[in-house]
């Protein structure tokens, strides 16, 4: 028996373990964190930010290691390709502004630096691992992990309402979905018999297997269940505004940037390699649900006050437009999804930092209104916060204008002519609630909130600079990023 | 080269210094500018009348620059001098002198002075444009010119309302004439391709009659604007607000006859026309007697002589209408000599006045002055056809050509005639004659404006003896086949005179019959009186239909209501959909699970459905 | 480098130098950008001066790869359509600063900054031959005007600001779709590519298509016009901006709508263009004579010239919609003339709120007697705007006339109701403003003009006359780029041209 | 006997599981949550996993159960008060549910109604020494990654749970 | 009746395991949707991986594989990782709103 069980070669070899760098580095960093926590924490707060940011870079650099020696690791289960590298880079640069942006926060809020780092670094060796797995098993303890630290930080300040709101309706709801996920997962395992995605490909694309493709069909729309939620495409975008708005400002940035790029990471790599060959049976959901979050995110954030909230709306119709990416399901979708995501992160943080910025303590200062006069008080962060808000309408020479055009570009030349005209139209309807922003930063005279309003510390300048140029470099040359992630399509299985 | 340019632009030279200096400039440099560009411009019309050979053979041409161009069509800044327009040089260009010195006197106490001579200079640049164009744009360039400047000088005091609006109107009116005319031009090119005269009236005999109709009508109507002709006739009276010798020089001798000139110039195009020149002597006629019916019941000196210049107008163009050409510009040089001097006549008698114009508050000037009451008398009888003055012999001219086209016509032209004798002299007795019942001293003008009386009044008397236009004119248009019939001409004559005789009668003689007269006739008295109220009919129909329309059917109904109301819909639909999209987030974990699944079963339906029927596909 | 991206290089450098000024600087920012903007204008005059008719094809080609996939070129390039057209950009935007040099206290850092990216998305918008780098400055105008409307404006700019926006990018966002249709189809955003790949046969569009995408292009451009009934933004946007906004929204960012109508729309979908002119002639047409008419009932000065910009946009479309050499060139011209003279009115109004502070025609009278100048300048622009000979927009509305009576002689008739109608708002209008008693409060709020005023005003005043009269300087460029683009739709019927016949016989219609 | 056992133990899971859903007190459905588990544990063994039979048992029943009713006493969580509602998941819910399991099992039937049988001893893989043998070979790398979950879940316990220690 | 009771020593087709599964899975679901008890709700999530699980092992038991049991040993560490933290997140939630009761949990809406 144990004969029958000896694999061919199970150690892992060197090439493995430089495939697995980043999520060691920050594993070890996380860990350590937690060590020095007790020693440090009273003493020099902004420690474990710095060391954070040591370790992402660390990471960065791993995973440009890992780059080096592409292909798969631990008996396939890892797969490092440039699909997975261009999703490890963007979840660590977002997890570099993130905690960026948590310096003031942590500080104003007097929470511990320790903890909250190390579960930053741990959410994002899940997400590290999801966008580089292979097989459905890797993908979700990679979610699981991700879905549990960001459930904690959800919660962090545990003496907060609105956050334990937020941490318990994320953590039931998520789990919940993520139930849905796994019966997916299991249909799938029953059919094909095997968990790797491309083995699953590989099982479907074989002819004679015609009577599984409805247990396929069905195992798809449980999947598409978890992943939606996760992504937050409607209908299962319902629990975004609630926990974007309860939870700490610069977790709710991170939430709606990092578990997201890399839920869409993992959403397009089992959808269009394992999936593939039902494409055509799937494809009118993502239709559904992309013209769904478009509408309902867009339409909903017209009236939001809080702006924690009205990002969150705008998140949801984000996500439409990336699923409209996905639901050209093709190579050119796959990039223009990439850059979307990528384009997308950087706004949205920037913008999340300004809300950090202007909220201050206990996030007294979250209203729309609350924005009055923040052009003439704080001129710098109000540009900034324009370029963020110009790149979300998708105004030309930002990264959201040409993300956004490579997606209805991908749409058009997948012959979704509808889908192209009714996203184009909500982005027009979506123009309105940004532009109130800018109308309040810059035609209402100052108010309460922005005339105490604190010059920006350090972190948070970062935090608004490093966007603001990455959004313009990402509208101005986007080239670089573009090619990346049009190489970066074909997915190792290929 | 004659070099043509130059006619207009020592004016225009003249418009530029006194309108961008005048201000820092002593008067007396301001009239020499003024009156010199003009009696230059003046003396070098009569140099190329000296020197340009025969204009009837060879017309002078001189193409300056390519004004625009477009494709294969082209219009270029030309001006052509043939007989025709040689009598209108000398008529605008003389008569503009004339008035030009005397406003010096006139205008020498009004406020703007410079301003005013800058507008007349400029008035006679865009008049001599018209007039020396050599196609249909030039000519319309210096037409709308004209407009304007007649715009300008109506509401030259522009502190009073009633002047401006009648500047307002008179470029409003003439508007819709240059509407007509307009579409006359474009007519022109798209069925000849061009628009100089000589290849239009070349190829117009070919063409086919509608279209020539058509373009004819057209033409018309922008003669009617311009010359004040029914039913565009309105502006004229009113555009008495402005000064006096405006209303000789724009309103009464030149500007006015316009349209005479370009239904003249266009007489190939009328010729062929029938219907059209039909039209324009029935408008003429209409005219002439519907505005002398006017005439005879006004009070204001000016307004007498305005609907007397209306009247005049229509006769021109019934000599136009009944083909006549030559006979209509021959009045129109007559009126011109002597409607220019009843104005300035007028003039004077309210500079006499102390500005009064109101003719009840006149009368016994004879005495104060007597050269104003002279020269007003040789204008008077000018109009009135008496024998052998100007008048006489242009009128006659008109009135056997009606004659000889249609009698009738000929019978309601000297019915006509004979009123017009009734209201101008009329006017005179009134002024002249018996006390003087106004305000103030009456007193005689000063030289610079008796002078131009004078010379005028003796072209009034004379000039019809002296330029024999039909004459001149006749290689262009042959004299019309006239009935060579005294009895018409004595009978004219005797109309005329009759009218002279019977306002002696009614305002010398009997001086209680013109009132009880008028309350015997109240209702048409009225009527006469109020101008038949066209302006009020006008106003009712056209003007306040429009404006309140404007505001409450389109701006408040249509753009603020129906649009406005859309696009401001959308927005307040966008937002109440978001507010129900907003309710569907009730904050209930439960009714969140609750989405979830309901959209759980929604994919499993839909995939379920869509796999089996693929399953099915490829199964087959 | 050439000529043509240094002119829109230097604007947007400017744009960036002056937000490095210290905003208290504002002296040292207000020299700068009227320095740029007038090194600017200069540069530009090169173009005409180098610009040469008769030379195939657009000249001061830039080409490069901006972006390697999709191929996205920086292709800029200029013939005689565009090339006016940035020189109006290019002569409007120092006037634009100078207008403001006092008027803008407030931010005035952010303002001046912010005409300079106008500019430089301007002159992008007339010279970019790629379509995707039209659309970019296309969008990239829109957000400057947006907060000159919307920070500097007057009491509902944000209205107004928010108005334009939406109207705007709702119009854009189905350009945006057609471009990349167009870009799937032809694989590329080349516009002289996609012309003669049009031309040849190469990318083939079936009816719907070509119907959907003229549409689309059709309904962005119409909006920026912008066409009766999509005009309402207008005259909030006017009313409400600030005297520079107006300035440059009227004059140039108007003419983007008409240039994309000429330059795209045509000859791109010559067959759907021909079949959609006649509803799209009805709609200029009732948009000439609407705009007239509610300019006409309008209290406030600024709403009466918003409207008249309606109408006189309607000629320009009915022009271009002609399908006629001479509408077409008359529409051109047209652009241009509309530019000089509303902006001109623009300005005036804007001079004359700076002294009383109201836009109501009710509020004034008699300032012809307390500022003389200022009611000549006054004067000569409104006789423009009507349309008076020796004026510029005589010649352009000739044209269109002309060229549509060519076309169909019916329409003209109605079209040409609005060159009364113009004439009725305007002289109302300046009655009541300039004429009559002078009131009191007129009477001291009313200074004549300034240096700084006369300098703006002079230029205008001279291109009014110099346009009305020697438009040779100005035609013949515009003439060729048009026979091209009318050529390309299929439809440049000849004049008929009936020269004495020697026979005296015309030929009959 | 393999039927009469599924049956038997099914039935025992169902019920179970019904009285987690109707009890209205956490204790009680806690306890009944218990029977679930332990029911499955043995159709597990019925399928050939050992070890995961004793995991379920040891593990979930034993000590997530325990945590679970350690809190509830921790908390003195009585019996649910009916206040506030959820329309929608009354309304929606219940049908949505019906035709969800409806539509699933019918599915099920179709696609592995003829899949094949279990019987004790039909696949024996699932023995301590196979799942290990697996785990420790071509899962090596989940296991471990495991840690970093589990880690994760100890500071999260810590961070939420501790009281402020100032 | 022998034939019952020879049926009854006969295999269990796989879909009846499968069938048993789902019926738990939709007993979770339908605890998640209608009990109040947060707690509750969270057990019932339990049983939703519960059910899961027993799907995963009957696969493993069809295709013979042990993969899924691996699958169902991860999802079990998971689900005590996530008791964990779910029960510390109940906990924070009740220290600060002295309740367990889900309809009241909902102060973040719109």
């Amino acid at each position: 028996m144990l004969a029958e069980l000896a694999p061919a070669n199970f150690a892992p070899s060197a090439d493995d373990l430089l495939r697995f760098a980043p999520e060691t580095i920050l594993t070890v960093a996380g860990t350590l964190l937690m060590i020095l926590d007790p020693l440090f924490a009273k003493k020099t707060p902004k420690l474990f930010g710095n060391l954070s940011i040591l370790a992402l870079l660390a990471a960065v650099a791993g995973t440009a290691g890992a780059y080096t020696v592409q292909g798969s690791a631990f008996s396939n289960l890892l797969v490092v390709d440039g699909f997975a590298t261009f999703f490890r880079f963007l979840v660590l640069a977002i997890g570099i502004l993130t905690v960026l942006a948590s310096y003031r926060y942590l500080d104003l809020e007097k929470a511990e630096t320790g903890e909250y780092h190390a579960l930053i670094l741990f959410a994002i060796v899940g997400q590290c691992l999801m966008v580089a797995a292979n097989d459905l098993i890797m993908i979700f303890i990679g979610l699981e992990i991700s879905s549990i630290a960001t459930y904690i930080l959800a919660g962090y300040l545990r003496d907060d309402k609105r956050n334990n709101e937020a941490a318990l309706k994320y953590f039931l709801l998520g789990s919940f979905a993520t139930a849905f996920l796994l019966y997916g997962v299991a249909l799938i395992y029953g059919v094909t018999a095997t968990t790797k995605l491309d083995e699953i490909r590989t099982v479907l694309n074989t002819p004679g297997n015609v009577p599984a493709f409805t247990m396929v069909s069905i195992a798809a729309a449980l999947m598409f269940v978890g992943l939606a939620f996760k992504v937050s495409g409607a209908p299962f975008q319902v629990w975004t505004p609630d926990v974007y708005q309860g939870a700490p400002a610069p977790v709710a940035a991170f939430l709606a940037t990092g578990p997201k790029a890399a839920a869409f990471a993992i959403f397009l790599r089992i959808f269009l390699t394992a999936f593939q060959q039902i494409a055509s049976e799937w494809e009118p959901l993502i239709w559904i649900s992309a013209l769904l979050s478009m509408t309902i995110g867009n339409f909903a954030a017209l009236t939001q006050d809080n702006l924690k909230r009205m990002l969150a709306y705008s998140s949801v119709a984000h996500a439409g437009y990336v699923l409209v990416a996905l639901a050209a399901r093709s190579e050119i979708g796959t990039a223009a999804a990439m850059f979307y995501l990528a384009a997308y992160a950087l706004m949205n943080i920037g913008a999340f930092v300004v809300v950090i910025h202007l909220a201050g303590k206990g996030e007294r200062h979250l209203r729309v209104s609350d924005l009055a006069g923040l052009g003439r008080r704080q001129p710098i962060t109000a540009a900034m916060l324009t370029i963020f808000l110009l790149s979300l309408i998708g105004v030309p020479l930002t990264g959201g204008f040409f993300g956004k055009f490579y997606i209805f570009r991908a749409a058009l030349e997948s012959n979704l002519i509808w889908l192209t005209v009714l996203g184009l139209l909500n982005s027009a309807v979506a123009a309105y609630y940004y532009l109130r922003l800018l109308v309040v930063m810059y035609m209402h005279e100052p108010g309460d909130a922005t005339n105490n309003l604190e010059p920006l510390t350090p972190g948070l300048r970062a935090a608004l600079i490093l966007p603001a140029i990455g959004t313009i470099i990402l509208g101005v040359l986007p080239g670089f990023v573009l090619n990346f992630a049009q190489r970066s399509t074909i997915f190792g299985a290929r | 080269m004659q070099n043509l340019w130059l006619i207009p632009a020592l004016p225009f030279l003249g418009f530029l210094i006194n309108g961008l200096f005048g201000r820092k400039l002593p008067k007396f440099v301001i009239n020499l500018v003024a009156v010199a560009s003009v009696l230059l411009s003046f003396a070098w019309v009569m140099k190329v009348f000296m020197t340009a050979g025969d204009l009837g053979a060879t017309p002078v041409t001189e193409h300056y620059f390519t004004w625009i161009k477009s494709g294969q069509f082209q219009v270029g800044w030309d001006f052509s001098v043939d007989k025709l327009t040689m009598i209108m040089l000398m008529i605008v260009t003389g008569i503009g002198s004339l008035i030009h010195i005397y406003s010096i006197g006139y205008m020498a106490h009004e406020e703007g002075y410079y301003r005013f001579f800058a507008y007349l200079n400029l008035f006679m640049f865009f008049m001599l444009n018209l007039v020396l164009g050599a196609n249909y744009l030039i000519l319309f360039v210096g037409w709308e010119g004209v407009g304007l400047c007649s715009y300008l000088l109506i509401g030259f005091y522009t502190f009073k309302q009633s002047a401006t609006t009648a500047g307002n109107k008179a470029f409003i009116v003439n508007r819709i004439g240059d509407f007509g005319f307009s579409l006359a031009i474009f007519l022109i090119v798209v069925n000849f391709g061009t628009l100089d005269f000589t290849q239009v009236f070349s190829a117009a005999p070919g063409k086919p009659t509608g279209t020539l109709t058509a373009i004819a009508l057209l033409l018309l109507v922008g003669a009617c604007g311009k010359s004040a002709q029914i039913p565009l006739y309105v502006w004229l009276p009113d555009a008495m607000e402005g000064p006096t010798p405006v209303s000789a020089l724009i309103h009464a001798a030149t500007m006015v006859t316009a349209g005479v000139y370009m239904c003249t110039r266009s007489a190939v195009i009328f010729t062929h026309a029938p219907i059209a020149m039909e039209t324009v002597a029935i408008i003429g006629l209409a005219t002439a007697v519907f505005a002398a019916t006017i005439g005879l019941a006004q009070n204001d000196i000016k307004k007498v002589f305005a609907y007397s210049t209306v009247s005049q107008l229509g006769y021109m163009f019934l000599g136009v209408g009944v083909g006549a050409f030559s006979a209509g510009i021959w009045h129109l040089m007559t009126h011109a000599f002597f409607k220019a001097l009843l104005f300035l006549g007028a003039g004077s008698v309210i500079h006499a006045c102390h500005g009064e114009q109101d003719m009840r508050h006149m009368g016994g000037l004879k005495k104060y002055a007597p050269w104003t009451c002279i020269t007003l008398a040789c204008a008077s009888l000018a109009i009135s056809g008496f024998p052998f003055t100007s008048g006489y012999f242009s009128k006659d001219a008109i009135l056997s050509a009606a004659y000889g086209h249609a009698p009738w016509m000929y019978w309601v032209g000297v019915v006509t005639a004979g009123m017009t004798a009734f209201y101008v002299w009329r006017a005179f007795w009134m002024t002249f004659l018996g006390e003087y019942k106004g305000h103030g001293h009456p007193h005689e003008s000063p030289w610079s404006m008796l002078a131009p009386l004078v010379v005028l009044a003796v072209l009034s008397i004379g000039g019809g003896f002296f330029f024999n236009v039909p004459h001149m004119l006749d290689s262009m248009f042959p004299v019309a086949e006239g009935v060579e019939n005294m009895n018409l001409t004595y009978i004219s004559v005797a109309f005329g005179i009759g009218g002279i005789a019977l306002s002696y009668y009614m305002y010398v003689v009997n001086t209680q019959l013109p009132e009880s007269i008028a309350s015997a006739f109240g209702w048409l008295y009225k009527l006469i009186y109020n101008k038949y109220f066209i302006d009020e009919i006008y106003d009712a129909t056209v003007v306040h239909p429009t404006i309140e329309g404007s505001r409450v059917l389109l701006w408040h109904g249509m753009d603020q209501g129906v649009i406005d109301g859309i696009v401001n819909g959308v927005g307040t639909q966008s937002k109440s959909i978001g507010g129900v999209l907003k309710l569907l987030q009730s904050g209930n974990i439960r009714s969140y699970a609750t989405w979830v699944v309901l959209g759980a079963v929604a994919l499993l339906v839909i995939m379920g459905v869509s796999a089996l029927g693929f399953a099915a596909g490829v199964g087959r | 480098m050439n000529l043509l991206d240094l002119l829109i290089a230097i604007p947007g450098i400017g744009f960036l130098l002056t937000l490095f000024i210290p905003r208290k600087q504002e002296q040292a920012i207000r020299m700068l950008t009227l320095g740029v903007s007038l090194l600017t204008f200069v540069l530009s005059l090169g173009l005409a001066t180098g610009y040469r008719t008769g030379q195939p094809g657009q000249q001061f080609v830039s080409d490069t790869i901006w972006i390697a996939n999709p191929e996205i070129h920086w292709h800029v390039g200029i013939d005689g359509l565009s090339l006016w057209l940035i020189i109006l950009s290019t002569f409007l935007t120092p006037i634009a600063i100078l207008v403001s040099w006092r008027y803008i206290q407030d931010r005035s850092k952010e303002f001046f900054a912010f005409l300079l990216l106008l500019e430089f998305g301007l002159v992008g918008v007339f010279s970019a031959w790629d379509l995707f780098l039209f659309y970019v400055f296309w969008e990239v105008v829109l957000v400057p005007m947006y907060f000159l409307i919307g920070i500097w404006g007057h009491d509902r700019r944000i209205y107004a600001a928010v108005k334009f926006f939406l109207y705007t990018m709702a119009g854009s966002v189905l350009m945006l779709a057609a471009i990349i249709f167009l870009y799937n189809r032809a694989g590329t955003f080349d516009y002289a590519a996609i012309l003669s790949g049009i031309e040849g046969g190469k990318i083939m569009l079936s009816h719907g298509e070509e119907t959907l995408l003229f549409l689309a292009f059709f309904i962005a451009f119409a909006i920026k016009v912008p066409l009766f009934p999509l005009h309402t933004w207008l005259p909030d946007a006017h009313v409400e901006a600030p005297t520079a906004g107006s300035l440059m929204l009227a004059s140039v960012m108007l003419k983007m709508g008409t240039y994309g109508l000429v330059r795209f729309c045509l000859p791109m979908f010559p067959t759907a263009a021909r079949e959609n002119a006649r509803w799209i002639v009805v709609l200029a047409i009732i948009g000439i004579v609407y705009g007239a008419l509610v300019a006409m009932v309008q209290p406030n000065m600024k709403k009466l010239v918003a409207y008249s910009s309606v109408s006189h946009l309607g000629f320009v479309v009915l022009g271009i919609f002609s399908f006629t050499q001479m509408g077409l060139d008359g529409a051109v011209y047209q652009m241009l003339n509309h530019g000089i003279s509303t902006g001109a009115l623009f300005i005036l109004v804007g001079f004359m709120y700076e002294r009383r502070h109201s836009l109501e025609i009710a509020d004034y009278g008699g300032v012809s007697t307390a500022a003389p100048w200022l009611a000549t300048i006054f004067l000569i622009t409104t006789l423009a705007s009507i349309g008076l000979p020796m004026l510029n927009n005589f010649v352009g509305e000739f044209l269109v006339l002309q060229g549509t009576a060519q076309a169909h002689f019916s329409w003209t008739v109605f079209a040409a109701l609005g060159v009364i109608l113009s004439a009725c708002y305007m002289l109302w209008m300046y009655q009541r403003v300039f004429f009559g008693e002078l009131t009191e409060k007129v009477k001291h709020h009313m200074p004549d003009f300034s240096a700084r005023e006369w300098a703006c005003m002079i230029p205008l005043v001279i291109m009014m006359v110099w346009m009305g009269i020697y438009t040779q300087t100005f035609l013949p460029a515009v003439t060729e780029a048009n026979v091209k683009i009318l050529n390309q739709t299929g439809t440049n019927a000849p004049l008929r041209v009936s020269l004495p016949a020697a026979g005296g016989h015309g030929h009959a219609r | 006997m393999d039927l009469a056992f599924f049956i038997v133990f099914a039935t025992i899971a169902v019920i179970s599981a019904v009285n987690v859903v109707l009890q209205r007190h956490p204790i009680a459905s806690a306890l009944s949550l218990v029977g679930v588990m332990g029911a499955i544990a043995l159709l597990y063994l019925q399928l050939g996993a050992e070890f995961l039979a004793m995991a379920q048992i040891i593990v979930y029943a034993g000590a997530v159960m325990v945590l679970f009713i350690f809190v509830i006493m921790l908390l003195n969580a009585g019996a649910e008060v009916r206040r506030g509602r959820s329309w929608t998941a009354q309304l929606l819910g219940i049908p949505a549910l019906a035709v969800f399991t409806g539509l699933i099992c019918w599915y099920f039937q179709r696609g592995f109604g003829n899949a094949g049988e279990v019987k004790f001893g039909g696949f024996t893989g699932g023995s301590a020494q196979g799942v290990g043998y697996a785990l420790f070979t071509d899962y090596l790398l989940p296991f471990e990654v495991t840690s970093v979950l589990i880690l994760v879940a100890i500071v999260g316990a810590i961070v939420l749970a501790r009281k402020e220690m100032d | 009746m022998p034939d019952a009771l020879q049926m009854l020593n006969n295999g269990v087709p796989i879909s009846w395991y499968l069938i048993l599964s789902a019926v738990l899975f939709a007993l979770g679901v339908a605890g998640f949707l209608f009990r109040r008890s947060i707690i509750t709700v969270f057990m019932c999530i339990e049983l939703m991986l519960n059910a899961v699980n027993l799907s995963f092992v009957t696969f493993s038991h069809q295709h013979k594989l042990v993969s899924g049991q691996i699958f169902t040993f991860f999802v079990m560490v998971v689900a005590a990782a996530e008791a964990a933290v779910g029960l510390a997140i109940i906990l924070t939630v009740f220290r600060n709103r002295a309740t367990l009761n889900i309809d009241e949990i909902s102060s973040l809406k719109n």
